[in-house]
């Protein structure tokens, strides 16, 4: 091992030579200063590579010949190796970003550099106060420096007001470590440590002023406005520098020093973060220039790992897994994200559609965002989830909540910027200019993120057990996307039914409904895939990565498998959905409404691991405490996907903008991840009760609302799949609503539903989105006629919505039979009228979606339309035939998932008798009943041919129409408004409300993050003012006086 | 107005936190904690009979690094800052005229003060002072020759030569100190000599004088530079 | 006791000569008063026994501290002269 | 003979005399109501007549497969909709097919000829027929919402969804009718019949005072042959329903004939009263107080 | 009153000091003034950690004469504060003259020493 001094020695070394080179030799600083990078990048990571192998003990390096407390000493222990890797890789990387820049300016700023990180190595490894203060001090004077690289007003301005917090930040800092000198007379920190410096008035408020110095470092809300300006006023590669390596050390000389403080300042400390975290990610809402932007997220990441170190007496051994973990997360994306936008150089967010010129800067970006908001596969999704498990087992409720809305915060502005990306419209006058210095650093990190977030996962004891093939296959699509879509096509079918034929028979009975609902479903839907031509960039992967997550779900053994492939299976349909034409709100909803979801989902996993040892899924059998709240949050959590009322704004539109492919596979499939996640939810914990109210019952009703407002919602779209998303909204209610009823006859409705509900549901958006994809409109009203030149279609349709309007004799009315039974057996009538209702409604807009797009009127520019799709039709007549099947034999479907309910609910209350249902109720067979049906059918319709077999087939316009002869479909066609009067009549039920709920609440974000930013008014003296007004808070706070 | 009245405000509550630190002083009798080991053992640990000069070079050797680091960056990074156009420094310098009364006396005062400069700073571990004194008032020294003879100049080559090279023998000698010695820094690469006499207290006058041309390089570097600015236009 | 007295002199002096310095309308004199402040202050230290700390208080904090600011202050002097 | 065989025999003779019965009542009741108004009126068998015509019409067009297809739905529909219902209580000769399916089965059953019929009329490409069609699902979704109360109140009273095992509960003397038992369900379920009838005041779907309008405007002859045949038999399907479930069934044929036949004249006698509405002012109105009494008649009989 | 030593004298004017410093610090507009405040700030600051080091009737800590080399822990004051103030002494310098270069450039672009006008970046 080399010894760590050697880091500072040839540091100093090389920024001291430097001066030997005039400006011919700059070059040869140049490369002499990446030269000193790389050496101690080595040395640090040997260091690291020695305690990861566990060769290795922590070593002491003593300056002169004396031992500490009476000389300087420093300390190369795990946690150093980790933080001194990291500052020096990011010089080494930064440097190699910004070595135009620097060679431009001369070598001098080749020493700044060094000197910084330098300056940065000792804060990290140093063991004295002192010596703390004054490589502080160098290393904030060097960024003073390297922010004036690029001189400009907004550059100098920025680095003054640094320069002037940093004056009186580092004031304060001596004072304190003078006072804390005078009370232990050392100046060692671990000699401090020994003594208990809370006794004393005097100590501690040394200690305040030393930990306070330190926390302003870290830029803790309000005092923050010189940070923020520092991040947007300088070069972005130093502003990576600033955000990664500096803050790494900061937070580090933090973790060093917090011990010395009494625990009530700790708290104090913790709160403060997570006011930081809160605020700087509302105030991160507002802004549009990108490395502001940027500015607020790394604050408020700061200002989250101090709450998680103030909180490491609460959260115990796990402190360091959950910091290293988001911070390296924070490290690499924040470092990343600022590169990538220093080589675009825009001021708007708005503008980084230019992203999209370079493939693998945007893939860049994605990663890094991900990466951040602490998405799976990434580092700090362990360390969030860590958190959140930690914090809400020791019952910190208000915490978690803190941390969740703070990160949700995130996600939001996050998630829109990518959105901007993805989709925006290229900006013409803007092309980034892409160097490889440049860019190399930035696929870097990108790449080193992922590999970091495996060695995570390898580190954290459930994240060992994650089954990472199907996402590793996901992934490899990435590497053969420059194969055309037939071949791609064919792997992944392969790849599914390969997967699903090795494990089915591993799945439990009803993990393997599901299982057969999303891998032969994915199967199904895939095929039509086959119907695009080129390469479909960006389609496999995530189409892959969710139903990696799918699978995850089913095969999860621990909670969190669980949540992590419920996370990778978000992230994976967030991107087919925003592959869609006019998707980047929708998109947006959907990430926002999922994340919020996930994050009541971990809430809820978190509470219910209160003093539980292992975390297995088993954990929800036996919760003892807050169950109805761990049941609350898992259900609601488990309902934002299913698009539960008040929940579902996000569906309609990602469902109906998404391709013709993505929608079935959005709709029919993933929603049935959330019924999946409810059934697991009440297998486990049964019926709870909020006082004496039973949370089921509440379900229940919300159940038949959700189902009330989605299908009457559909009654009134113009947009053909728009009523399609919506009426699954509605058919989700039912499934809800059957789950809720917590008995026999419920489930199996719930659960026959569902597979109904899939099939029918891709049918009718494979069909309808060929029709789209022939006539590149949804407008109904713009259809018209098309049986004509869509038979197929049309029968499948026609079929679909037979089955969705459950008329016997076709297997829809099976759900509804059962689902009569189960309300009558629960006595539900309230909610089973309801659910009723709904169901009529359904037939409206079931009507209207055959009628607006096939009947009626053919448009003269659909003449020549042609079929949809070949490859669009197979799976559709697939479907076809299961459902008609089923509609035979109902039974053949119904028994067996009754059988598999017994051990849950063993009250069998149905009995089956060949088809012949019976319950306690009425009774029902569906094979009599289909072939009475069509026996009278053919009777009549022979009947008729026989009567009327020579009929006449007329023109299209030869119709009776009051002594004049129409010419023009569209006059005609009445399709627009459809049910104009019944809108009249009870539209008010359907007024917006709940959109215009969630758009109030995001508004109101705005504004208040509008109020937050104010106080940022850009002047470096009221931010001093911030700064010393802070800290005399924080004293009377904690003090309370003199 | 107000906001004055505001920052007022603000300043009495600083003010309490002040008080209650100046309140629990008391002054001590003796000394304690590390101080103590630094007045009973310095003088055989170290060598120096100014124990502040031991102190800052040899028992927080590294401070002191620290310290010349940062003279050494604020004189880079206001070199690049300003960033000193050289060559148009003739021209316009030769226009100023200063007393000749001044320029003369200059001249007799300034190599006077470069020799109190040194004597300061290799006395550094005998008598009250040490490179940054004697470093700046080499500074000074040349601070004076602008202002009295504003043609002379220095270069820019030659002081940052003698910069760096004073820059990497400090660092090369606490190498040395791992290598020779117990540790990065030790003073005992070379002998510690008879206590109170100039070749004591083993490295530390070296070090004190490659401090003081150090620091003195620098300073006068950064006035320098800022002359030049002055000249410029 | 005499040194209590002096003290308390010199401390005077330096709040006088800090409210110059803040306050005065005047830079060169308050730049001049903040350099008295230290000068006065490197007495002080003589008093509290630090002769090292005076000799550099006095060379750096009073000395070339003032200085630069006097090199600055005409720096911008000439620059509103030129803009005059 | 095998007992499926005489199951269809059976159940083919309910047909017949169901068929004609609505035929004459067809022809019967706006007889009445003519004569009440002091005209002469139409010939009591004028449906027949108008059926034969129908089928023997020789200009016979079709605009579509769905446009053919949509009349034998809706015939489908009617049949089905009786062969799904046991007609005479304790006759095993006129069970018809009611033990494939309850209550359930013949309430959803009710759909699929409207469904079939709103399709076929829709191909045709009539704006008429859309409108037509829109109104009267509007007004179906509406006054179904209040029948389904009455309904599941009458399901939950007799812990049943087996229309005979209704029937059968409420023998003993009209004391155990439905009507007497549960008025507050009967009340709601009375009301929805008049929607279901579609006679007026709910009778702005097909509108037969004003130039042709509603689903049907483009048929013509055997198809329309077909819609009429179902005209008959549908109407009267749903009586037999109400009598069932409201009117302690009946035990005999001429029983059946004089239920019947009143329950038809409630919603003729309503409809002479009141003016027609339009569609958003019935659906309005069947969720308002209607509904209303349903939800009472929920809680009235789930409570007490 | 007697107990009252110059150290005692020296750490409330160096308080004082240092507050006049922040007072300037946040209230004075023209920013030559603000780093004149900041000198007087760490000016003041300087005193403190000296007459912290003090201890009565000590001396200073130079051994130049025989009689303090025996027995020093009891004759001399804190030689680490005094230490640690040359340090802070030279940073300050550091700091100061940056401040300085920095308030010469910012004059440079907007013509203006005045605070209010430094402004662009904001919200």
């Amino acid at each position: 091992m080399v010894n760590p001094i050697y880091i500072v020695a040839v540091l100093l070394g090389v920024a001291f030579t430097s001066g030997f080179f005039s400006k011919k030799g700059k070059n040869i600083a140049g490369y002499l200063s990446m030269l000193a990078l790389g050496f101690v990048s080595f040395v640090s990571l040997q260091w690291l590579h020695g305690f990861l192998s566990e060769q290795q003990a922590a070593a002491q390096i003593f300056t002169t010949a004396f031992k500490p407390p009476f000389s300087i000493n420093l300390l190369m222990g795990k946690e150093e190796a980790v933080f001194t890797s990291l500052i020096n890789i990011m010089g080494l990387i930064g440097g190699l970003y910004l070595f135009r820049k620097l060679k431009e300016t001369g070598s001098n700023a080749f020493i700044a550099l060094l000197l910084l990180i330098m300056g940065l190595n000792v804060i990290v490894m140093t063991r004295d106060l002192f010596n703390l203060f004054v490589f502080m001090e160098i290393s904030s004077i060097a960024i003073a420096g390297l922010i004036i690289l690029s001189q400009n007003v907004k550059s100098i301005s920025s680095g003054f007001k640094y320069m002037l917090a940093g004056g009186l930040i580092s004031g304060m800092l001596l004072l304190g470590t003078v006072f804390l000198y005078y009370f232990t007379g050392t100046l060692n920190i671990d000699g401090m440590l020994q003594q208990n410096l809370n006794l004393v008035k005097g100590s501690s408020v040394a200690v305040f002023l030393v930990i306070t110095a330190i926390v302003l470092e870290l830029k803790p809300f309000p005092a923050n406005g010189w940070g923020v300006d520092v991040y947007e006023g300088a070069d972005a590669g130093i502003s990576a520098l600033i955000s990664s390596a500096y803050a790494t050390a900061s937070v580090y000389v933090f973790m060093k020093l917090i011990p010395v403080a009494s625990e009530q300042f700790q708290f104090l400390i913790a709160a403060i973060g997570i006011i930081t975290f809160v605020a700087s990610n509302l105030m991160g809402l507002r802004q549009s220039n990108p490395n502001r932007l940027l500015g607020y997220s790394s604050i408020s990441q700061i200002g989250l790992l101090m709450a998680i170190i103030g909180l490491s007496s609460v959260i115990g051994e796990s402190t360091n897994f959950i910091v290293i973990s988001i911070l390296v997360s924070h490290y690499f994306a924040k470092a990343g994200l600022f590169w990538i936008s220093g080589i675009i150089k825009t001021n708007s967010i708005r503008d980084w559609s230019v992203l999209r010129h370079s493939k693998i800067l945007l893939v860049s970006f994605g990663i890094f965002i991900f990466a951040l908001v602490g998405l799976p596969p990434f580092p700090s999704f362990f360390g969030k989830w860590e958190l959140i498990m930690n914090l809400s087992g020791s019952h910190n409720f208000i915490w978690v909540t803190a941390i969740l809305v703070g990160s949700f915060l995130e996600a939001a502005y996050m998630f829109r910027w990518l959105g901007y990306a993805i989709k925006l419209e290229l900006p013409s006058e803007i092309k980034p200019v892409i160097k490889l210095n440049k860019i190399i650093p930035v696929i870097l990190f990108a790449a080193s993120v992922i590999t970091a977030g495996y060695f995570t996962g390898m580190n954290h004891e459930y994240g060992k057990l994650i089954n990472y093939i199907p996402l590793a296959f996901a992934l490899a699509f990435v590497l053969i996307e420059f194969l055309p879509v037939f071949i791609k096509n064919t792997l992944a079918i392969a790849g599914l039914a390969l997967y699903f034929y090795l494990n089915y028979q591993s799945y439990t009975d009803i993990s393997r409904i599901f299982a057969a609902i999303f891998l032969l479903g994915g199967i199904l839907t895939l095929l039509a895939g086959y119907a695009y031509k080129g390469k479909r960039l960006g389609f496999f992967p995530f189409a892959l990565m969710m139903f990696a997550g799918l699978i995850g779900l089913i095969e999860a053994k621990s909670t969190l498998e669980f949540f992590y492939a419920w996370e990778l299976m978000t992230i994976g349909s967030y991107f087919l959905i925003i592959r869609g034409k006019k998707s980047i709100t929708h998109a947006l909803s959907y990430m926002l409404f999922s994340i919020g979801g996930a994050y009541l989902i971990m809430a809820g996993l978190g509470i219910a691991s209160i003093g539980k040892a292992d975390l297995t899924l088993s954990i929800l059998h036996q919760v003892t405490e807050y169950a109805p709240l761990v049941f609350i949050l898992l259900a609601v959590g488990f309902m934002t996907k299913t698009a539960s009322i008040g929940l579902h704004i996000w569906l309609p539109g990602a469902h109906a903008e998404a391709e013709a492919d993505v929608s079935p596979m959005v709709s029919a499939i993933l929603l049935k991840a959330g019924v999946f996640g409810l059934l697991i939810l009440l297998m486990a914990m049964g019926e709870q009760f909020i006082g004496k109210v039973s949370i089921p019952y509440l379900l229940s009703w919300v159940g038949a609302l959700t189902a009330l407002m989605g299908n009457m919602m559909a009654a009134f779209q113009e947009d053909a799949k728009k009523l399609l998303a919506y009426s699954s909204i509605g058919a989700l209610g039912y499934a809800v609503f059957g789950l809720s009823l917590m008995s026999h006859l419920g489930w199996l409705t719930a659960i026959s539903f569902s597979i109904t509900h899939f099939m029918l549901k891709a049918l009718l958006f494979l069909a309808i989105g060929g029709v789209v994809w022939r006539l590149k409109t949804k407008d109904m009203y713009k259809m018209g006629g098309l049986i004509k030149r869509m038979p197929f279609s049309f029968f499948s349709v026609l079929i679909g919505i037979i089955v969705l309007a459950g008329v016997p004799p076709l297997t829809g009315f099976s759900g509804k039979w059962l689902f009569y039974q189960a309300v009558m057996e629960k006595q539900w009538f309230l909610q089973g009228a309801v659910l009723f209702f709904s169901g009529i409604i359904a037939f409206l807009y079931c009507f209207r979606l055959i009628h607006a797009i096939f009947l009626g009127q053919l448009k003269d520019e659909h003449r020549n339309v042609k079929e949809a799709p070949f490859w669009i039709l197979v799976p559709q007549y697939i479907l076809l035939a299961v459902l008609l099947g089923f509609s035979f034999l109902p039974g053949s479907m119904l028994k067996p998932i009754g059988n598999m309910l017994l051990p849950f609910l063993p009250d069998g209350a149905i009995h089956w008798n060949g088809q012949l249902a019976t319950t306690v109720y009425g009774y029902w067979n569906g094979k009599t009943v289909m072939i009475i049906i069509v026996g009278i059918f053919s009777v009549v319709f022979g009947w008729l041919w026989f009567m009327n077999r020579k009929a006449r087939k007329i023109k299209q316009f030869n119709i009776v129409y009051a002594a004049e002869r129409p010419f023009r479909p569209e006059t005609t066609h009445f399709a627009y408004n459809f049910f104009a009067p019944y809108k009249k009549a009870i539209g008010f039920l359907v007024a917006p409300g709940i959109t215009n709920f969630w758009n109030r609440i995001d508004e109101g974000a705005h504004a208040v993050s509008d109020k937050f930013t104010k106080l940022y008014n850009g002047n470096g003296q009221t931010y001093l003012i911030h700064i010393v007004a802070f800290i005399v808070v924080i004293y009377l706070i904690s003090f309370g006086g003199f | 107005m107000l906001k004055n009245s505001l920052i007022l405000i603000l300043i009495l509550g600083f003010a309490a936190i002040m008080l209650s630190l100046f309140l629990s002083y008391t002054p001590s009798e003796d000394l304690k904690g590390v101080s103590k080991h630094y007045a009973e053992y310095g003088k055989e640990e170290v060598g120096a009979a100014n124990l502040v000069s031991a102190v800052v070079v040899t028992y927080r050797g590294f401070d002191t690094l620290g310290e010349v680091t940062i003279l050494f960056l604020t004189a880079s990074v206001i070199g690049f800052f300003l960033k000193v156009n050289h060559s148009k420094d003739d021209e316009n310098t030769a226009v100023k005229k200063y007393s000749e009364i001044l320029g003369t006396s200059a001249k007799i005062l300034i190599p006077l003060m470069v020799l109190l400069g040194v004597y300061v700073f290799i006395n550094g571990h005998l008598t009250p002072g040490g490179g940054f004194q004697g470093g700046a008032i080499i500074a000074s020294a040349f601070v004076l020759m602008f202002i009295a003879l504003p043609q002379r100049k220095i270069s820019h080559k030659v002081l940052s030569a003698v910069e760096s090279f004073s820059g990497l023998s400090y660092v090369l000698i606490g190498v040395l100190g791992i290598i020779l010695a117990a540790g990065f820094l030790d003073n005992q690469i070379l002998s510690l000599g008879t206590f109170g006499s100039v070749l004591s207290a083993g490295a530390i006058p070296l070090i004190y004088i490659l401090i003081g041309l150090k620091v003195g390089t620098e300073l006068t570097g950064i006035i320098s530079n800022l002359k030049e600015l002055q000249n410029e236009q | 006791m005499i040194y209590i007295i002096i003290a308390i002199v010199l401390g005077i002096v330096m709040i006088v000569m800090s409210i110059i310095a803040i306050h005065h309308k005047n830079i060169t004199l308050a730049i001049l008063s903040a350099g008295g402040v230290s000068l006065v202050a490197s007495i002080l230290y003589l008093l509290l026994a630090a002769p090292d700390v005076a000799l550099t208080e006095a060379s750096i904090g009073s000395g070339l501290t003032t200085i630069i600011f006097f090199y600055v202050l005409n720096k911008i002097k000439k620059h509103k002269h030129v803009e005059e | 003979m095998d007992p499926i065989l005489v199951k269809i025999l059976y159940a083919l003779l309910t047909l017949f005399i169901v068929l004609n019965y609505g035929l004459l009542i067809q022809g019967i009741v706006p007889k009445i109501g003519a004569r009440v108004g002091r005209r002469h009126g139409i010939p009591f068998y004028q449906a027949y007549l108008d059926i034969i015509k129908n089928y023997s019409k020789r200009t016979r067009v079709t605009h579509g497969i769905m446009f053919y297809i949509g009349p034998v739905f809706r015939l489908t529909g009617g049949i089905g909709l009786l062969m799904f219902m046991p007609v005479i209580f304790g006759s095993n000769m006129f069970q018809n097919f009611s033990f494939t399916g309850d209550l359930l089965l013949v309430l959803y059953f009710q759909f699929f000829g409207v469904l079939g019929m709103a399709l076929g009329a829709a191909e045709s490409g009539h704006p008429h027929s859309a409108i037509g069609v829109s109104r009267g699902l509007s007004q179906t979704t509406a006054f179904e919402f209040p029948l389904t109360l009455g309904v599941l109140s009458l399901a939950v009273q007799y812990q049943t969804l087996n229309i005979s095992d209704i029937v059968a509960a409420q023998q003993g003397g009209f004391m155990h009718w439905s009507i007497m038992t549960n008025p507050l369900a009967a009340a709601a379920m009375l009301i929805a019949f008049l929607g279901a009838m579609g006679r007026a005041p709910f009778d702005v779907v097909l509108a037969p005072q004003e130039i042709p309008i509603g689903p049907p405007t483009e048929y013509q002859s055997g198809l329309l042959g077909v819609l009429q045949l179902n005209r008959a038999i549908f109407p009267i399907a749903k009586l037999i329903l109400f009598m069932n479930l409201l009117f302690g069934g009946a035990t005999s044929w001429p029983e059946l004939f004089l239920k019947t036949f009143l329950i038809y004249m409630w919603s003729v006698f309503v409809g002479v009263v009141f003016p027609r509405f339009r569609v958003d002012h019935s659906v309005r109105w069947f969720l308002g107080v209607p509904l209303l009494i349903g939800i009472l008649a929920i809680i009235v009989t789930k409570f007490f | 009153m007697e107990k009252i030593g110059i150290e005692q004298i020296s750490l409330a004017f160096g308080f004082i000091i240092l507050m006049l410093g922040l007072w300037g610090i946040l209230s004075r507009k023209n920013i030559i003034k603000i780093v004149l405040s900041f000198t007087l700030f760490d000016t003041g600051l300087n005193i403190i950690i000296v007459a912290i080091g003090y201890l009565k009737n000590k001396t200073a800590p130079i051994l130049d004469s025989a009689e303090l080399q025996t027995d020093t822990a009891s004759k001399i004051v804190d030689p680490l504060p005094q230490a640690l103030v040359l340090t802070s002494i030279v940073i300050g310098l550091g700091v100061t003259s940056l401040l300085l270069v920095y308030a010469l450039k910012l004059y440079k672009e907007k013509k203006s020493l005045f605070i209010n006008d430094y402004k662009d970046l904001k919200w």
